[in-house]
């Protein structure tokens, strides 16, 4: 029998009353995480895990993730979307206009229990779900502890609060060659956000109003961007360059003591051979009020397609379904926090090679509620690099921290007005 | 049969349609003739072959080859063939393909005939060890040779040249038109040969059309038309050095001309009165070589100043002066008289044209003026 | 009759393309007018529409960002195009002349015009890098503290234009290089009778005949560097400070970061305007210049 | 004057000349070395391992203090990745739009100069208009008749609007402007129908001109990115840039790799230009002064 | 002073070592002479005058212009004007400005100065009406005179030619070819003049230099080279139609060709022992216009079967065959035989040549066979 394609309504086949359905999916994993996302869906099309006469099978589309959201609107514009997409928590939101929200086609209520509370609420857009949650990937500090100990410091007692983190990165600008701290391995503006975000969040900061107005020149947020500029200035923590791959390359050949990044960067660092790196949690920002960690997480939708029948879109929500919480490789090897409670209690997420590097510190901020998610803004696209860009001005100093400030509450409620 | 007749045919250009390219031009062409048009640049020649050929619609008239009226035949289906100017051999193809191509395309004959065709038509124009090479690596004259091979092979009933041989430098010039002859002799196909070259025309037809401005001039032998020119134009445009003209006004039997007179023969004066219809201002016409120097004082002769002496081989131009107006004269090589000074021209009544100076008509030419021709410009 | 049968003729032949450019280029291009005189109530379904006039250009133009990045297109065009001209017609003048391994050099400075700007990012990322880059670590040893090329606002728009240079320059000296190839060397012979060589022979001579290229390829290139948007997109994304924004960079972000798209079609026909106002200036200035 | 002086500025003469040209070479060859030096770099870092890539420090290959060459980069990629898929694919559909451009524009460039037909300087106009209209403008109405067109995930949507470049129409309506009527005259006398003209004369005549457009076009669908990705929904059906762009873009930073992706993903080019290079030349400059 | 004078000058290009472009070439040209340098394609003539203009390297010998040597100096500083083939216009400045040009980079002359100059020369050379328009807006005959015009203005002691004729047709260029001689005549300018066209180089020029392969065949007033050919080569290349060539042997005071015999005359006979040096084979030249149809039977004629017939004008060309060998005679017009039969032809001994066929030196022109000049190919 054929396939049911894009398009075709129901996708079924009158071949003798088996039916059988394509779902195609899209999503946007490369380096480490790409090959578990096609080992999960590899899995799904040989298991056939639905509970259905039907034949089910996923069709898998890769896209480089620059351009990823662009060829979802324009396929959403032309009614080409795919069946299933994966979605940054952040976009759910902007995007609401574009997906099926997931109640449409099954009993949310009864999936609900099978995620972490923190995931079901990361999917959860004014009480509606507009997406099952795969993962939450919040950020934390990747040290060096041979830089550590060089130092002078203790390399197995890394940084817990402001004041340690401090004479940590002094004590690494002082005592040796290399630089302290990147904001971002990439240098780049998102990265950047992550970690002001955070401790700005610490200070007991707001990133947005009401109205989704930014609100980055907030008391909070003026103290970290002066500490940004502070950081490349007068601290010499590191050089004050937007160099791009500077941090990164600095962390990974040794000469740079602290990094600031996602759950993903384990797979990289552990391709590095002769790093001795470790973690810790980034509650270290100065005058924290509250622990508070930058999260977002990637999502399942459905994107809106004419034409698919309910029935599709019913089998592909339990795919999602099966997807997000039957594979613990998903949190064990790409070093993400999983979404569904079960998996947490698996071996497989257990014996990870990372969970005593990095997961359980990640588990135990989860559980301590410290995430807060990337802002859900209304409109326009909360990953984009140009959004953020003016914290890496601030960084290199290319821009005075109240210009740097300002310019990005320009670009931001642009980007969101409309 | 490869006879031609072209009746009252007419030719305006859609892009240009103030121009009348040819008018009102009529002629018949006979089965195995050789036929030069002739003319001025611009005069209509390539238009008239062209239209022959099919490769321009007619405006008005008929244009038949054999018995069948041609109009809006396409050109491959007139028999005909035709050499162009820069030849329009094809670059990418061999000389070979060049000249069976037409043969592979029109007919159904079998590739050996069509090989054999080409090949003896490369023996007669001496092209053989050619066949293999493109038109780029042949010289001018061979590829002349081919391209009037391409038309030889198609064994057409009416050859159409359109001034195949002006690209070419002055020796192989004169040689392939000796050469074009034997070959239409050999062959005796029908051949409409268009030439700007009046010497060409001369030399190669058995007749010519003089065509100006769209019109014919005059048709007939080269002897006719050298000897007889209908028209000012026509005795103006053939012959090199050209007619000596001057302006001469009849008075009784005498021709009063600027700083000459010259007195003609009471059978010459008959023949005025009959055509001149009291006309009595002329342009009197000679060609150089019938002008001799005379002995000094000898009776009808002009006085005429040597300025300039130009050897050309065998024979010597004298370039003179008759009381301002330039007057060329040929004399054989021997006769080199010294330039600068006052010499005495003869000339023959019998070479004399008298040209009616309002119409250009010549009033001593053949039969004497008739409606048909048009005066010159 | 045979007027009527050519037409046919020439329709027929014409069709293929025609139909074609209709309908991928024509068609596109006539929507992206009327989606500028639209907004989209539903970004996600372009089949719902409000019509609001020119307001888009009205917006547009009272957009500070719109005139940051028309700054940076023009910077970069201004820096690009003659770099790309002079340098092209440079290095054509050069081959032109009695060389040894004619072919090694022009081999050598078409072949950047075959990479994908993505690869041309990618080693001029590892070339320009500040800490890392090739330049920067020779350059040090000449002066402390080299400058970052992609990091520095004053230096970026030059660094990207300066790229972009290397990539194309090809293109315009083949095309510089057959202009000259075809000047007939007996001009130069009439002109070295005249006493006029070197510099002369090349204003009075070699530039008068290669006009034609010359307003040919300063076109294509006011054409193509006026579209600039891969470069800072994949290098700068802009930065630092908007320094490197552009104007279909911008345009680009616009239709798919923000889905606004009747904004940034607003904004291409804009840029058409602009283009079509330098191609009438450049015919006008370079194109009739000595009647 | 005395024939010592004579010799004397002759001699001066010729060591001017000597030392101008000496110095063209030089500034000549200079020019081409910092033009290939990216290259040189590209290349020599793809050998590298990875941990020799994160010293500022350049290392040539060939080594000049014994550097480790690795050939891992390349390994990977021919061994993990689908690279060999992508090229083929990529092969497809840039072969398939050139095959059709050069078809298409072919026939419509010998309408518009060969027949004579009312509306044809109209048609040129406006494709020669069409080159101002900005790429990305078009990318949503593209997308919108493609798919209704239903060419989503096909080589024709990809193929189709890459044909309606009016490049080629440009260039050779330059080109068979100039071609003599005549060989289309002789070969009317000999029987070709305007469809032999086509294949049998202009066709063949054009091969320079034509062979330059292919590989234009070849070049250029060649390196397309974003709408092949737009259209092309499948791994397996990715174009190599696709594909390697896909590849580099992991958090994992693996420089080695992403230096042997630009290499691999350039070869095909650049063996198929230097196989054509000559070609091109030659086809600028039959068509002179480009104007 | 505008003498020329050539010494052992010899010319090997650089791009092709292995042909000696000119070889050991030595003359002198005197101040208001108007010499031509003729030679069939390749022979070098360009290679002459390019050398003298100072446009290629002399190799080897020494040209002095006036009382200087100039190999080495640059073109601009020659005091030379050229004219080239096709005329190397300028094609984007008027026709002005291509006159004015010159004179604006080399003299110190004020603008007025300048204008007045040119005008004078477009006056001399009638395109005043012309000046300012584009070379590509003019007729060919236009554009030839502006670039003599451009050479005229400069005022320089020689004026170079090559070919400046052979891009017009034939009726212009016989008009252009007068126009230049008269120009010459008032401006009494030394002028070098290139041509392929032999008729060009007889009736232009004081002295003509025929070249050959590079090297210089005779120099002489065209009535030298006409009638006292020193090679075969030179006999051949000049006159239309060619010279006649048969193949004899000597036998006593008989030449035996083939078919035919010949008796010389008892002075000839002569000159013949004095020269041929024991040399018998001969090659026997005779020009077509110095034989004559003599009675059937009449003393020393040779039986000859006429071909074809062709009138050119004034006169009639009869293609004739002497047992296969192909023979042209040119005859008045009104000699008119008919084709298709056998004609007795005479011709008198003082217009014969006789060429060794070894090295193809005239042993009967002028002070007979001497060392300097070289044999034909
Ligand atoms: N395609 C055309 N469209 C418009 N007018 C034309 C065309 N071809 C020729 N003419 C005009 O028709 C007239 C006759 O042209 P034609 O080419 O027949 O002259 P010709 O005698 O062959 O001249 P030449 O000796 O220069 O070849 C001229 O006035 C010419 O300008
Ligand atoms: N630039 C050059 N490089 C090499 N050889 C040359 C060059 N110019 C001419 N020659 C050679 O020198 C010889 C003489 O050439 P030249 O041009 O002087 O002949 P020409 O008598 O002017 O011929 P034409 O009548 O064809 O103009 C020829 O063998 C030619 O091939
Ligand atoms: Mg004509
Ligand atoms: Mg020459």
């Amino acid at each position: 029998g054929g396939t049911g394609g894009d398009g075709g309504d129901g996708g079924s086949t009158g071949d003798a009353g088996s039916e059988s359905y394509e779902i195609t999916f899209w999503e946007l994993f490369s380096g480490g995480e790409g090959p578990i996302m096609e080992s999960i869906v590899n899995k799904f099309n040989e298991e056939q895990p639905l509970d259905t006469s039907a034949e089910v099978t996923i069709n898998r589309q890769r896209t480089p993730w620059n351009e990823y959201y662009n060829k979802l609107f324009t396929a959403l514009s032309g009614d080409q979307a795919p069946d299933m997409a994966v979605m940054h928590a952040a976009y759910l939101r902007a995007w609401g206009g574009g997906v099926d929200s997931i109640g449409q086609y099954v009993d949310t209520g009864t999936f609900q229990d099978d995620y972490t509370e923190s995931h079901w609420n990361l999917v959860t857009v004014e009480d509606n779900v507009n997406a099952l949650p795969m993962d939450l990937h919040p950020i934390g500090v990747y040290y060096n502890k041979d830089l550590f100990e060089e130092a002078g410091l203790d390399p197995e007692s890394p940084p817990t609060n402001w004041s340690e983190f401090e004479e940590a990165g002094n004590a690494v600008a002082q005592n040796t060659d290399a630089a302290a701290f990147t904001q971002s391995p990439y240098n780049d503006g998102f990265g950047s956000f992550r970690t002001w975000s955070t401790w700005v969040k610490q200070q007991g900061g707001s990133l947005y109003d009401e109205e989704w107005n930014p609100t980055f020149d907030s008391e909070a947020g003026m103290n970290i961007a002066q500490l940004f500029s502070d950081m490349t200035g007068d601290m010499g923590w590191a050089p004050a360059t937007s160099e791009d791959t500077w941090g990164n390359n600095a962390f990974q050949n040794g000469s740079c003591a602290m990094a600031m990044n996602g759950t993903w960067y384990v797979a990289a660092l552990s391709g590095v051979d002769d790093l001795n790196w470790g973690f810790f949690e980034p509650t270290v920002g100065p005058n924290k009020q509250q622990d508070k960690v930058w999260a977002d997480g990637h999502s399942i939708v459905l994107p809106k397609k004419e034409g698919r029948s309910d029935k599709k879109s019913e089998l592909a929500a339990r795919a999602a379904h099966w997807m997000t919480t039957e594979n613990p490789s998903w949190g064990a090897e790409a070093g993400h926090l999983p979404a569904a409670n079960s998996i947490y209690e698996s071996d497989a997420f257990q014996n990870s090679p990372y969970y005593d590097k990095t997961l359980n510190k990640y588990v135990g901020m989860a559980e301590d509620g410290d995430y807060f998610y990337h802002p859900k803004v209304p409109n326009g696209d909360p990953n984009a690099q140009n959004w953020y860009t003016w914290l890496v001005d601030i960084w290199a100093h290319n821009a005075e921290p109240q210009a740097g400030v300002q310019s990005g509450i320009e670009t931001v409620s642009s980007g969101i007005s409309e | 049969m490869g006879t031609v007749n072209i009746e009252n045919v007419r030719k305006v250009y859609d892009g240009d349609p103030e121009v009348v390219a040819v008018e009102d031009v009529s002629f018949d062409i006979a089965d195995g003739e050789f036929l030069t048009i002739v003319g001025p640049s611009g005069s209509g020649k390539s238009t008239l072959l062209r239209m022959i050929a099919g490769l321009e619609d007619i405006s008005d008239g008929t244009i038949r080859i054999g018995d069948r009226v041609v109009n809006g035949v396409q050109p491959q289906d007139r028999d005909v063939a035709m050499v162009f100017q820069n030849y329009a051999l094809y670059p990418h193809m061999t000389a070979r393909k060049n000249m069976s191509y037409g043969l592979e395309l029109t007919t159904d004959l079998s590739d050996e005939e069509i090989q054999q065709r080409v090949e003896e038509a490369a023996e007669m124009m001496g092209v053989t060890e050619q066949l293999d090479k493109r038109p780029g690596n042949l010289s001018g004259g061979q590829q002349q040779r081919i391209a009037t091979g391409r038309a030889i092979v198609r064994e057409p009933s009416v050859f159409l040249f359109d001034e195949p041989l002006s690209n070419l430098d002055a020796k192989l010039r004169l040689h392939m038109r000796t050469e074009l002859q034997q070959l239409q002799d050999k062959l005796g196909t029908t051949t409409v040969y268009v030439t700007h070259d009046q010497e060409e025309a001369m030399t190669m037809s058995d007749r010519i059309a003089v065509v100006n401005a769209g019109e014919l001039q005059q048709i007939g032998t080269p002897e006719e038309i050298y000897d007889e020119p209908r028209n000012l134009f026509v005795g103006d445009f053939v012959g090199s050095p050209p007619m000596n003209q001057f302006d001469v006004r009849l008075d009784g039997s005498t021709l009063v001309g600027n700083g000459f007179t010259y007195e003609v023969s009471d059978s010459t004066q008959e023949r005025l009165d009959q055509y001149a219809q009291g006309v009595d201002e002329f342009v009197l016409g000679i060609r150089p070589e019938n002008i001799t120097i005379a002995d000094d004082g000898a009776p009808n002769t002009i006085r005429a100043h040597l300025d300039v002496r130009e050897p050309i081989g065998s024979d010597n131009y004298l370039h003179m002066d008759i009381d301002g107006q330039e007057c060329w004269v040929r004399v054989p090589g021997e006769v080199k008289p010294e330039t600068n000074q006052e010499l005495s021209l003869a000339f023959d009544e019998d070479h004399l044209h008298l040209f009616r100076q309002s119409d250009g008509i010549n009033i001593l030419a053949g039969e004497g003026p008739s409606a048909e021709i048009p005066p010159a410009e | 009759m045979g007027l009527r049968k050519e037409t046919i003729e020439g329709i027929l032949w014409s069709l293929p393309y025609l139909a074609v450019f209709t309908v991928f280029l024509v068609w596109p291009a006539v929507k992206g007018l009327y989606m500028s005189l639209h907004t989209y109530p539903n970004k996600f379904d372009l089949t719902e529409t409000e019509w609001v006039g020119i307001q888009n250009y009205v917006e547009l133009f009272q957009d500070p960002v719109f005139y940051n990045a028309m700054e940076g297109t023009l910077l970069f065009v201004a820096v690009s195009v003659p770099a790309l001209v002079i340098l092209g017609l440079v290095m054509a003048l050069g081959v032109n002349r009695d060389v040894a391994g004619k072919r090694t050099l022009r081999a050598i400075y078409f072949s950047p015009y075959v990479l994908t700007v993505a690869v041309v990012a990618l080693v001029w990322g590892q070339v320009y890098s500040q800490s890392y880059g090739l330049i920067n670590y020779y350059l040090g040893f000449v002066i402390e503290n080299p400058p970052g090329w992609l990091t520095s606002p004053d230096l970026v728009m030059g660094s990207l234009a300066f790229m972009t240079v290397w990539w194309l320059v090809g293109f315009n000296f083949v095309i510089f290089l057959a202009a000259r190839q075809s000047i007939p060397e007996r001009l130069y012979e009439a002109a070295r009778l005249d006493g006029a060589t070197g510099w002369r022979a090349f204003r009075d001579i070699t530039l008068p005949q290669m006009r034609n290229s010359v307003v040919f390829v300063v076109m294509v290139q006011f054409i193509l560097q006026f579209q600039v948007f891969a470069q800072p997109y994949i290098m700068t994304q802009g930065g630092p400070s908007n320094s490197s924004d552009t104007l279909v960079y911008y345009l680009y972000r616009s239709a798919f970061s923000q889905q606004q798209f009747g904004y940034g079609a607003a904004m291409g026909y804009v840029l058409v305007a602009i283009l079509i106002l330098i191609a009438v200036i450049n015919f006008k200035v370079i194109g009739d210049s000595n009647v | 004057m005395s024939e010592s002086t004579q010799s004397q500025s002759l001699r001066a003469y010729l060591s001017g000349d000597a030392v101008r040209s000496a110095l063209l070479h030089v500034f000549l060859y200079g020019l081409a070395l910092l033009m290939a030096v990216p290259y040189l770099y590209t290349i020599s870092r793809s050998f590298q391992p990875n941990e020799l890539l994160r010293d500022p420090r350049p290392y040539w290959i060939p080594p000049l203090v014994g550097e480790p060459i690795t050939f891992e980069h390349y390994q990977y990629l021919l061994n993990n990745t689908l690279v060999v898929e992508w090229t083929i694919n990529t092969f497809i559909i840039a072969g398939g739009a050139t095959i059709l451009i050069v078809a298409i524009d072919s026939m419509i460039a010998f309408s518009l100069t060969r027949l004579d037909w009312p509306g044809q300087g109209v048609i040129m106009g406006i494709i020669l208009a069409s080159f101002m209209v900005p790429y990305y403008m078009n990318i949503v109405p593209l997308y919108q008749i493609v798919s209704n067109l239903g060419l989503i995930n096909s080589y024709w949507g990809v193929i189709m609007p890459a044909a309606a470049s009016p490049l080629g129409v440009f260039l050779l309506y330059q080109f068979f402007r100039d071609i003599p009527e005549e060989y289309e005259e002789a070969a009317r006398l000999d029987g070709f129908s305007t469809f032999q003209v086509y294949t049998r004369i202009i066709l063949p005549l054009a091969k320079p001109i034509l062979s330059a457009l292919a590989l234009f076009m070849f070049v250029y669908n060649w390196n397309a990115f974003l709408w092949p990705l737009l259209v092309l929904s499948n791994e397996t059906a990715y174009t190599l840039p696709i594909g390697l762009v896909n590849l580099y873009q992991g958090n994992i930073d693996t420089p080695g790799l992403h230096m042997a992706v630009a290499i691999l993903g350039s070869l095909p080019l650049f063996i198929i230009y230097l196989l054509f290079q000559g070609q091109i030349v030659r086809a600028v400059q039959m068509q002179g002064a480009t104007g």
